[in-house]
């Protein structure tokens, strides 16, 4: 077992909401409400889950672009969540994310050249003279060519933006790479050329991922491990093949099965879930899962099942495993 | 063997922008039988949405524009009406729903009211009659509280129950056709299940084709009876939807199948497609796939291939295959 | 990868290799813009006419009695005042301090409203409550009654009529800012969402590179609109404030002073060309700059077309 | 919603408080008072000037002055006019009304013929009445209100003689009914025409670029494809949706009925609560000034809660907490 990147501790985060005459937090929005997890070095680990899960939001807490509530995050052993500004500001370079939505992550009044290579001149890591040459390598290291160091990012289809994107977290040699949904806006045809992409850079400079995403297929091809979130927690986690082959969440099963595959001569049990996915504001007691599990017995509704170990790293929140 | 419902012959719709002509849909013919559900498959801006909106003739003017072609809807030509005539046709004969559930129901008018529109305007229904019919179409849908919902408003919703609430509205009127224009896109995957698995329900009680727009080949598989391929404003195959996924023809297709991860199918690398979809712009005559194509020839980047049916029924437009053409 | 990517580009008509930028692509809108080169057009014209045309004429602003009141003839086009000075002149000479006091007092009010705006919205907190709350304040007072009231004090207060121009500019930026300030604020609350945003704090960017390069250039388009615009409403609340004598006064006449002349009921009767050439001048001003705001406005934002 | 409007009452305390500071701050700090203004003659001494002012209370330190101007306030004790030698409550109500008639009568043609325009416009983009309409709308709103009254006035009163040169009832008659109506009437037009005629062109952009907004929106495409009328849908579906902002704009305009217009007031000698004010200012007589300008502040901020309060009842998705 390799040494862990990453190491995540309970990690809570909470949003307030706000109300009364004094506008005064009069509850939270528990977005994400006790995960633990750790990523290896050179692996990926997927959060996968339905919108208004957490996982964005674990994956935007861990490289603290949001303060956290309570827990901690280990990066190398440094907890990132106490450093100082500055301290955080020299450690930025190392932990990378690329962004959803390729429309909106670029500046569109910056060239790409200098959307790419800024950082790198901010944190004094280059000088001016080589800093072209450091540009072009990344652009063309992640498909695009040299020429387009002078363009804007509107003269981009979605795809080339977001080899931009990823262009601009890998130019600054980062350990760790947070790629939250980074291909669900993209066609099928160009999701193709980004993931290739991304598997190709990982093993070539070693990188470790966190992949954030909705797309269980997706998911299973560029996995190591996954975990799957439903409300603020983590209810399932296994490498991958043990994950697929092997699902022992109801939710974790329900997913699978509600995936719709291309061959029309597959016929599966499809476990269609009732209902709607609560509000995180005010979520069920006891499993989370229990108002939408096709199997839920009374312990569900009163006792938060434990996340345990079920064997050979396998984790699980449920009572019924 | 079903008569047709609707036949798109030669399709035309042009979009003229600032930058020149977008040809959207690009001499697009294909039909749909009664009570057949037939996917419109492709990436963005291929075309497929449009194709749809000109049905029901929909297109902004301007920029959009008919430009030619005829579609033949129940034995009439719907480019032909005059308004009111396509007015008695919209929500009555053909109903649509949308991708964004979120957006598609008017904020400000609650659920009821919307969904009694179409009763009382096509079926003549008193207040009172659209009320109760109204109910039993959202109880039809699925949803619980049918009363509650009915005086609620979209935004009190969530985006599942919204679709919902747009199924129903569309279906209001028993309509012939139902066009669902990418429905699941917007919405979770176990939504999604939820959501086919009620289209395909009504569609068997209410005994309506379905022309359902989508880009997800899993859906197609799981959904459609044939399937039609759209690239770049043309269609460039058509089949039964096994005979396509069995034997699919145009490179395009075959790229798109084997470029898709598959749940269970674990694969060392992803096959791409390279390149992009290329400008809609004052596009030539030529097969505009012919430079992402691994198998493009000379006659590929100089004339456009013709839409040819082997003995099969089974329709692409692809110059590979010119040599069983003249069998 | 199997093959090399082909680098298509996305718009092909784009030969060359340098990139538009927005800009470019604003400017490419606006001139095609028909009401924004007929603003342009009479907005130069106004522009030379103030400044350059006094040059060209044959008089002298100096009173002159024996030619006073005169209608307009061949000598004097728009014929003469009450002292015998030449309309023409006095309004070319009007346009300086009008159009000057328009684009200062603008400037003014950018200059508090983007800075109190950008900070509000930027560092949010106590500091954007306390502006907020301040820009709350000013909105509910009444304006007009308010500048009016600034320039009768400017009165008591004795300041000379040369330094009034620079008082003027000062009071009209002074209460007008609040809407460039609230503008500049929500726009800025709306760029910290966008996902480029985020990435300048993951790549670890400089709190002054993060402003300088990212949140001014996008906020620039609607600064231009709005100060553009400010222009045109800094022009006609300087030519209310005048036209009640408590603006600018002589000897530097404004437009607005000069349509005072209709508060006399002789003037006003028997002597128009006292008093619409100003208000002709001043409509056509704030029209040109109106169609110009406008068009920028298009232009920069193409989506929101109005 | 009773909480919020508590809610909204009470933040609007500091934003009076610091209105009213700074009102009084601006007529304490001016050099002439009233006493200088309108007892300064050579016969005049020092002596009975002092005493003067010990009587209209001129003499005390600011911050002593402010807090009994401001007590007399919260008591609705504005003070007496100098000017009129009463009340400025009684001088106010004797003004405001004819200031209230004048402003109702604009409000109404204002909106009726910007929504008339605005709508039509909207239709029917870049048709020959949008091109038109948009033309004389910018023509109109740049026009300088003062300059428009005095052709107006110049042409239809002076030249044509149509209408009165200014005042509200024609000096020397004592109509009564019907015949007082008309009078008034037709003092009315031309300041009525004036004000209208420059205030609808902000308004009549504003309501075509809502519409223009509304309609591009998918729920009018839904509306469409459920057959309805295109009446139905401009009017029904679009014009609600597009009317929700101008509910805000409407409420923001009520402290102006209350406010008389100044100028116009006085171009056409209009006996309205404008015109005295300006007058107050030309005289320095500041409790008039000072209570006129308290209460317009006051309404604004109403008008502000009130602007809330009616946009959470007309739009469902608001909900006021």
């Amino acid at each position: 077992m390799s040494e862990p990147l990453i190491e995540v501790k309970n990690l809570k985060k909470y949003f307030p909401i706000r109300g009364g005459v004094l506008q005064r937090t009069i509850g939270y929005v528990k977005a994400v409400d006790g995960v633990s997890f750790t990523i290896n070095k050179g692996e990926t680990l997927s959060l996968v889950g339905e919108s208004g899960c957490g996982k964005s939001t674990v994956g935007r807490t861990i490289i603290r672009l949001y303060d956290k509530t309570d827990g901690d995050v280990l990066f190398k052993g440094i907890p990132i969540h106490s450093l100082k500004k500055s301290e955080l500001r020299k450690l930025r370079p190392k932990m990378q994310m690329v962004f959803q939505d390729p429309f909106s992550s670029l500046n569109p009044r910056l060239r790409i050249g200098d959307a790419v290579g800024e950082a790198l001149l901010d944190h004094g890591l280059v000088s001016k003279n080589e800093l072209r040459d450091r540009v072009i390598e990344a652009l063309e290291m992640c498909g695009l060519a040299s020429y387009h160091i002078d363009r804007y990012p509107h003269e981009f289809s979605g795809g080339q933006r977001q080899r931009i994107g990823i262009a601009r977290a890998l130019i600054l040699d980062p350990e760790f790479i947070v790629l939250d949904e980074p291909v669900s806006s993209l066609d099928v045809s160009i999701q193709a050329q980004i993931i290739n992409l991304l598997m190709d850079l990982q093993q070539q400079k070693g990188l470790t991922y966190l992949f954030i995403s909705h797309d269980l297929s997706v998911v299973e091809h560029i996995s190591t491990r996954v975990a799957v979130m439903y409300l603020g927690n983590i209810v399932e986690m296994a490498s991958r093949d043990e994950l697929f082959d092997h699902p022992l969440h109801p939710y974790t099963q329900a997913l699978l099965s509600a995936v719709p595959i291309p061959d029309p001569d597959l016929k599966r049990e499809r476990i269609i879930l009732e209902g709607d996915i609560p509000s995180p504001a005010n979520p069920p007691k006891g499993c989370k899962f229990h108002t939408r599990c096709p199997f839920a017995k009374d312990i569900c509704k009163e006792q938060v099942p434990e996340f345990r170990d079920v064997g050979g790293g396998h984790y699980v929140a449920c009572h019924l495993v | 063997m079903a008569r047709n419902i609707v036949e798109f012959r030669n399709l035309k719709t042009y979009f003229y922008t600032e930058e020149g002509v977008v040809k959207a849909v690009n001499d697009v013919s294909f039909s749909i039988r009664e009570g057949e559900t037939v996917c419109v498959v492709g990436e963005s801006g291929c075309g497929k949405s449009v194709t749809a909106l000109s049905l029901m003739r929909l297109i902004q003017s301007p920029p959009g524009k008919i430009v030619g072609g005829e579609i033949i809807f129940d034995g009439r030509d719907i480019l032909k009406l005059s308004d009111a005539e396509m007015r008695r046709i919209r929500g009555n004969e053909i109903g649509m729903i949308f991708q964004e559930p979120m957006t598609s129901l008017n904020p400000v008018l609650t659920i009821g009211d919307q969904l009694m529109e179409p009763l009382m305007l096509h079926k003549h229904m008193t207040k009172k009659e659209a009320w109760n019919k109204a109910i039993e179409l959202i109880k039809q849908v699925g949803i619980p509280r049918a009363e509650q919902i009915m005086t609620s408003y979209p935004h009190e919703l969530s985006g599942g129950m919204r679709q919902r609430i747009m199924i129903a509205m569309a279906i209001s009127c028993d309509p012939k056709l139902l066009i669902a224009d990418e429905p699941t896109t917007a919405l979770d995957v176990t939504i999604q299940a939820q959501i086919l698995d009620l289209l395909r329900r009504l569609k068997e009680e209410k005994k309506m084709a379905l022309m359902l727009i989508t880009h997800d080949l899993g859906i197609v598989a799981e959904m459609a009876d044939y399937v039609v391929v759209m690239y770049a404003g043309k269609v460039i195959e058509e089949a039964p939807v096994r005979e396509l996924f069995k034997n699919p023809k145009h490179p395009y297709t075959r790229g798109l199948l084997k470029a898709k991860p598959v749940i269970g199918r674990r694969q060392e690398r992803l096959y791409t497609i390279p390149g992009q979809v290329p400008n809609p712009i004052d596009l030539g005559d030529f097969c505009y796939f012919s430079d992402r194509c691994e198998y493009t020839m000379d006659v590929c980047r100089k004339k456009m291939p013709p839409f040819v049916a082997d003995e099969n029924g089974h329709k692409v437009a692809c110059w590979l295959y010119e040599g069983e053409w003249k069998k | 990868m199997e093959r090399p990517t082909p680098t298509l580009d996305y718009r092909r008509k784009n030969k060359k290799r340098g990139g538009t930028s927005l800009w470019q692509d604003a400017f490419r809108r606006f001139i095609k813009n028909k009401y924004a080169i007929l603003g342009l057009v009479i907005l130069t014209f106004m522009i030379l006419f103030a400044f350059i045309g006094p040059y060209f004429s044959p008089h002298q602003d100096v009173p002159d009695v024996t030619k006073a009141n005169q209608p307009p003839s061949k000598e004097h086009w728009l014929g003469t005042d009450n002292l015998g000075r030449d309309v023409l002149l006095r309004l070319m000479l009007a346009g300086r301090i009008s159009l000057t006091v328009g684009i200062a007092a603008t400037l003014i009010l950018l200059l508090i409203g983007v800075s109190l705006g950008a900070i509000s919205g930027y560092y949010g907190g106590w500091v954007d409550v306390i502006i907020m709350r301040i820009a709350d304040i000013i909105y509910a007072m009444p304006g007009l009654p308010i500048l009016i009231v600034m320039g009768a004090i400017m009165s008591d207060l004795k300041i000379p009529p040369a330094h009034r121009i620079y008082y003027v500019m000062f009071i009209l930026g002074i209460i007008s800012w609040v809407g460039v300030a609230r503008l500049v604020r929500s726009q800025i609350l709306s760029l910290k969402e966008q996902e480029f945003m985020l990435a300048t704090e993951v790549l670890g960017l400089r709190d002054s590179k993060k402003i300088i390069k990212h949140l001014f250039p996008n906020v620039l388009p609607t600064v231009i609109v709005a100060g553009t615009l400010g222009v045109a409403s800094s022009i006609i609340s300087e030519s209310a404030l005048s036209f009640l004598g408590l603006g600018v006064v002589p000897p530097t006449p404004s437009w607005g002073y000069m349509l005072s002349a209709a508060n006399n009921m002789i003037d006003f009767a028997k002597r128009p060309w006292l008093w619409i050439p100003p208000g002709v001048a001043i409509m056509l001003t704030v029209l040109a700059i109106n169609f110009v705001g406008d068009a920028l406005r298009d232009a920069f934002d193409p989506r929101q077309k109005i | 919603m009773t909480q919020f409007i508590i809610r909204r009452l009470l933040q609007s305390i500091p934003t009076l408080i610091g209105a009213s500071i700074i009102i009084f701050l601006i007529f304490a700090l001016a050099p002439g008072d009233y006493v200088t203004r309108q007892f300064e003659n050579p016969k005049m001494t020092p002596e009975r000037m002092e005493q003067l002012r010990a009587l209209y209370g001129l003499d005390k330190p600011l911050p002593e002055r402010y807090l009994r101007w401001a007590g007399n306030m919260l008591r609705g004790e504005m003070g007496d006019s100098l000017m009129f030698k009463k009340p400025v409550i009684s001088v106010i109500n004797d003004f405001i009304w004819n200031s209230f008639l004048l402003g109702v009568a604009i409000m109404f043609f204002e909106w009726l013929i910007a929504s008339i325009i605005g709508i039509y416009s909207a239709v029917r983009q870049y048709s020959v009445f949008d091109t038109i309409a948009t033309l004389i709308i910018f023509m109109l709103y740049s026009l300088p209100s003062f300059f428009l009254g005095l052709v107006l006035l110049k042409f239809f009163a002076v030249d044509l003689r149509w209408f009165p040169v200014g005042g509200m009832i024609t000096t020397g008659s004592n109509y009564t009914g019907w015949a007082y109506i008309m009078d008034v009437a037709k003092h009315m037009v031309l300041p009525v025409a004036t004000l209208t005629l420059i205030s609808v062109g902000g308004l009549s952009r504003y309501f075509r670029a809502n519409m223009l907004e509304v309609i591009k929106q998918d729920y009018i495409r839904t509306a469409r494809a459920k057959g309805l009328k295109e009446r139905t849908v401009i009017f029904k579906h679009a014009l609600r949706n597009a009317l929700l902002p101008l509910i805000t704009l409407f409420t923001l305009e009520i402290p102006s009925l209350f406010a008389g217009a100044m100028i116009t007031e006085r171009i056409y000698n209009w006996p309205g609560i404008g015109k005295v004010v300006l007058q107050a200012i030309y005289v320095r007589d500041y409790p008039l000034f000072l209570g006129y300008t308290m209460l317009i502040t006051v309404l604004t901020i109403l008008a502000n809660i009130l602007a809330d309060v009616l946009y959470g009842i007309a739009d469902p998705r608001v909900r006021l907490k």
